[in-house]
């Protein structure tokens, strides 16, 4: 029986419904989440003895890097559970993390490059671990530009998953080396964030940005998900009834 | 005429099988079999879905709906021992250009005594040594039908278009050698516009499995529509 | 035409299937060696871009000394790129590539068979010409011997990581570029533990570390790279 | 926890840091915003794209009835 509800997920019909629920919960929850968390970090917690002011950055560039890492590991995953499992709901996820990721690893490396000018004088520092973003951001654009370039769907899925799957193997090694890269040429320079001698009024505001992101980031998810479903099953009549569903409220309204 | 080597299990069956491309269904509830000492033309116009099905028997197009069996077990179980004792020609012939016809019969793993008899059946006589690649794409088919002369060839024949690209005396050459290896208790499935003169032949017309309208487009939109 | 035989034939599909690594890596190394051109390319690529650069950051010997480990890399890591997706390009079309995927035999083989004739054709001869482009761009008298080994053990990586990138776009005609997207940052730590390994034996220390971590990426990649190519292929296949 | 700023000023200007801080936030929450309303421009472009296959579908069903119409009598 346990596989049931698995299966039954594996329906993309399923997933919109139950997902319909769920939607309008997850929202408040990270525009709620998220508003106080900035207000708290901006306005209230107190300003860093180094680096002054520019230190409120920390509040959104440490939760887009923690995402944008986060969502590659859950697009491979569930790449991977679509080629192991031949599930097309999993696939459907897989291609729309992969813009979403990209995004918040742009943010990230954004924020990021913006701290750098008051603090080091220069926009772009080739510090450890912005440069292990920018390589992230390389591989999330490798499997968006894959996707694109099959005409045939299930192809485009199965190739990205894989790349996916290849990309992840090859992370670690990559943060690894780029940390052994950064150690050897710039030794003496401070590490860029160092997360855990931060002070508890400045951690509080961070942890609510944190969780505000995540919950940010599975409605986007679950959101970009439905509509490429939408798009997929166009064919199927409970699309057509849904979107006539649409037409027909709008036209009366209308 | 009792099948000599052929084991009698040796049972391609199809059933309700349906194939979808680009969201676009090929056909449907296709179902045949082929069983030793038989041959199945699959005729349809273009884009009826005719090399769909070919590849989808031989395993490399893996969605569809439907069973597909090889002796009783179904996909993608038994495709590893169907792929043991299948021969497939494509639309690409499988013939290395850089080699030369004898260098590409080696490597399919022929003798080379065996591999210039092949070769003179299939009228390449004084090819045998020239790069496939200057050699003409009809004649770089015909390497690749070389391939069904030899001895050891497998039981299965899944042929894409094999006439395409021979002369009167290489279609008969071939249909020849097509009646042998139904004599010896081997199958072929193949397609092909022209009319084949086989015994017991059989053909199958895909474009009556064409299915109707994709199943999106219910009458009752069209009229709040409209 | 031909009487259709009647002796008894046995249908033993052993005599049919493909033969095994050897037999596969010798028709390749015989492909490879036959385009002659294809060889060329990636060395001349090599040399003119590497002579480019002294015109372009000047002749002074010691700004070149300190490019030269990292250039030297940078440049071959392009060219074993450039002649990267031709891997299974020309199989793809003539359809033996779909015959390779047929026969019992696992691709693994194949993929590996192909990796190793591409890297003796590109790798190795670049690896070979690295001291002479050194002395060109006034490398430092350590850095010879550990280019020559980083750069033996780090193509042979590169032209395992590209295979899996040359499979997934082999069914895609302009493939050039993408290929070299998908790659590029799987490139990164074979060309950080390369160049470290020749900047460190220039610096005069002990250089053995990083031709080990080079050698550690090899293996693994030896072992999965092969398998991701050969499950490329097959989705490829599907296209 | 009280606010750290004198004044609306003085939050703005955040000694200095203000242009840089503001420029992150207002980049994030842009594209977040980006990210989030995506799908409803996808919803849209799809409802029109069903409407415009759909009259294409009925254009084809209704030459079909006239040719069939016309074939009857003969």
């Amino acid at each position: 029986m346990a596989w049931q509800w698995f299966h039954r997920l594996g329906s993309p019909r399923w997933f919109y419904q139950k997902t319909s629920a769920w939607m309008p919960w997850l929202a408040l929850a990270s525009v709620l989440l998220i508003g106080a968390g900035s207000v708290w970090g901006l306005g209230f917690a107190p300003e860093d003895a180094k680096q002054g002011n520019s230190y409120r950055i920390i509040y959104i560039h440490v939760p887009a890097a923690f995402l944008a890492l986060a969502g590659y590991y859950i697009m491979a995953i569930s790449g991977a559970i679509g080629l192991i499992w031949k599930m097309k709901l999993s696939f459907v996820v897989m291609r729309a993390a992969a813009p979403i990721g990209a995004v918040l690893t742009f943010i990230a490396l954004f924020t990021g490059a913006v701290w750098g000018k008051p603090t080091w004088g220069t926009y772009w520092v080739w510090d450890a671990r912005i440069t292990s973003m920018l390589i992230l951001l390389f591989l999330y654009i490798g499997v968006i530009a894959l996707a694109r370039a099959f005409s045939r769907e299930q192809v485009a899925d199965k190739a990205c998953a894989l790349l996916a799957l290849v990309g992840t193997v090859n992370i670690p090694i990559i943060y690894k080396s780029v940390d052994w890269w950064f150690t050897l040429h710039q030794p003496a320079t401070i590490k860029f964030t160092e997360k855990s001698s931060i002070d508890p009024s400045m951690f509080y505001p961070l942890l609510t940005m944190i969780i505000g992101f995540y919950c940010l980031y599975a409605w986007t998810l679950m959101a970009h998900t439905r509509e490429k479903i939408l798009q997929r099953e166009w064919r199927t009549s409970w699309v057509q009834q849904l979107m006539r569903g649409k037409s027909m409220t709008e036209s009366k309204a209308g | 005429m009792m099948a000599l080597q052929a084991s009698p299990s040796q049972l391609l069956r199809v059933r309700q099988l349906s194939c979808e491309r680009d969201g676009r269904v090929l056909f449907a509830g296709l179902d045949f079999d082929l069983g030793p000492g038989q041959a199945l033309q699959i005729e349809g116009a273009n884009g009826a879905g005719k090399t769909t099905l070919l590849r989808t028997l031989i395993g490399s197009a893996g969605d569809f709906d439907g069973e597909i069996l090889w002796n009783g077990r179904a996909f993608p179980a038994a495709l590893p021992e169907l792929r043991a004792h299948l021969l497939y020609i494509g639309h690409g012939a499988g013939v290395r250009r850089g080699l030369t016809p004898l260098e590409n019969l080696a490597w399919y793993g022929a003798a080379r005594d065996e591999a210039l008899r092949a070769l003179e059946q299939v009228d390449l006589f004084g090819f045998e040594d020239s790069l496939c690649q200057q050699l003409s794409a009809g004649q770089n088919r015909r390497v690749a039908l070389a391939r069904l002369f030899l001895a050891g060839a497998p039981p299965l024949w899944i042929l894409d278009e094999p006439l395409a690209a021979l002369d009167i005396a290489g279609v008969s050459g071939l249909q020849g050698q097509m009646a042998c290896h139904l004599s010896r208790g081997g199958s072929i499935l193949f397609t092909s516009h022209q009319p084949v003169a086989l015994a017991g032949l059989r053909t199958l017309n895909l474009s009556e499995f064409a299915s109707p309208e994709p199943a999106g487009f219910a009458e009752e939109t069209i009229d709040v529509l409209a | 035409m031909s009487s259709p035989e009647t002796a008894a034939h046995s249908f033993t599909p052993a005599a049919r299937a493909v033969p095994g690594f050897m037999p596969l890596f010798r028709s390749e190394l015989l492909l490879a060696l036959r385009r002659r051109a294809d060889i060329a390319n990636p060395l001349l690529f090599f040399v003119t871009v590497l002579a480019l650069l002294p015109l372009g950051v000047g002749p002074e010997p010691e700004l070149l000394a300190r490019l030269a480990p990292g250039m030297i890399w940078v440049v071959a890591l392009l060219a074993t790129l450039l002649s990267q997706e031709s891997l299974f390009r020309a199989d793809f079309e003539d359809g033996s590539l779909e015959q390779l995927a047929l026969t019992p035999q696992p691709l693994y083989f194949a993929v590996l068979a192909k990796v190793a004739v591409h890297w003796l054709v590109t790798g190795l001869p670049l690896a070979l010409l690295s001291p002479l482009l050194g002395m060109m761009l006034n490398l430092p008298e350590g850095g010879y011997l550990s280019l020559l080994l980083s750069l033996l053990l780090g193509t042979a990586s590169l032209s395992l990581i590209g295979a899996v990138g040359a499979a997934l776009t082999v069914a895609l005609r302009r493939a050039g570029l993408l290929l070299a997207l998908i790659v590029m940052p799987l490139y990164v730590p074979v060309l950080i533990f390369g160049t470290g390994a020749v900047q460190a034996a220039v610096d005069g220390y002990a250089y053995g570390p990083q031709l080990a971590i080079l050698a550690a990426l090899l293996a693994g990649g030896t072992a999965l790279a092969p398998l991701a190519a050969a499950g490329a292929i097959r989705i490829s296949l599907d296209n | 926890m009280q606010f750290q700023f004198e004044s609306l000023a003085a939050f703005l200007h955040m000694d200095g840091h203000g242009p840089f801080v503001w420029a992150a936030y207002a980049v994030t929450f842009v594209a977040l915003a980006a990210l989030a309303f995506q799908p409803r421009l996808q919803r849209r472009r799809l409802k029109r794209e069903l409407e415009r296959q759909q009259r294409i579908e009925a254009r084809r069903r209704s030459v079909e009835a006239q040719r069939s119409r016309a074939a009857e009598p003969a």
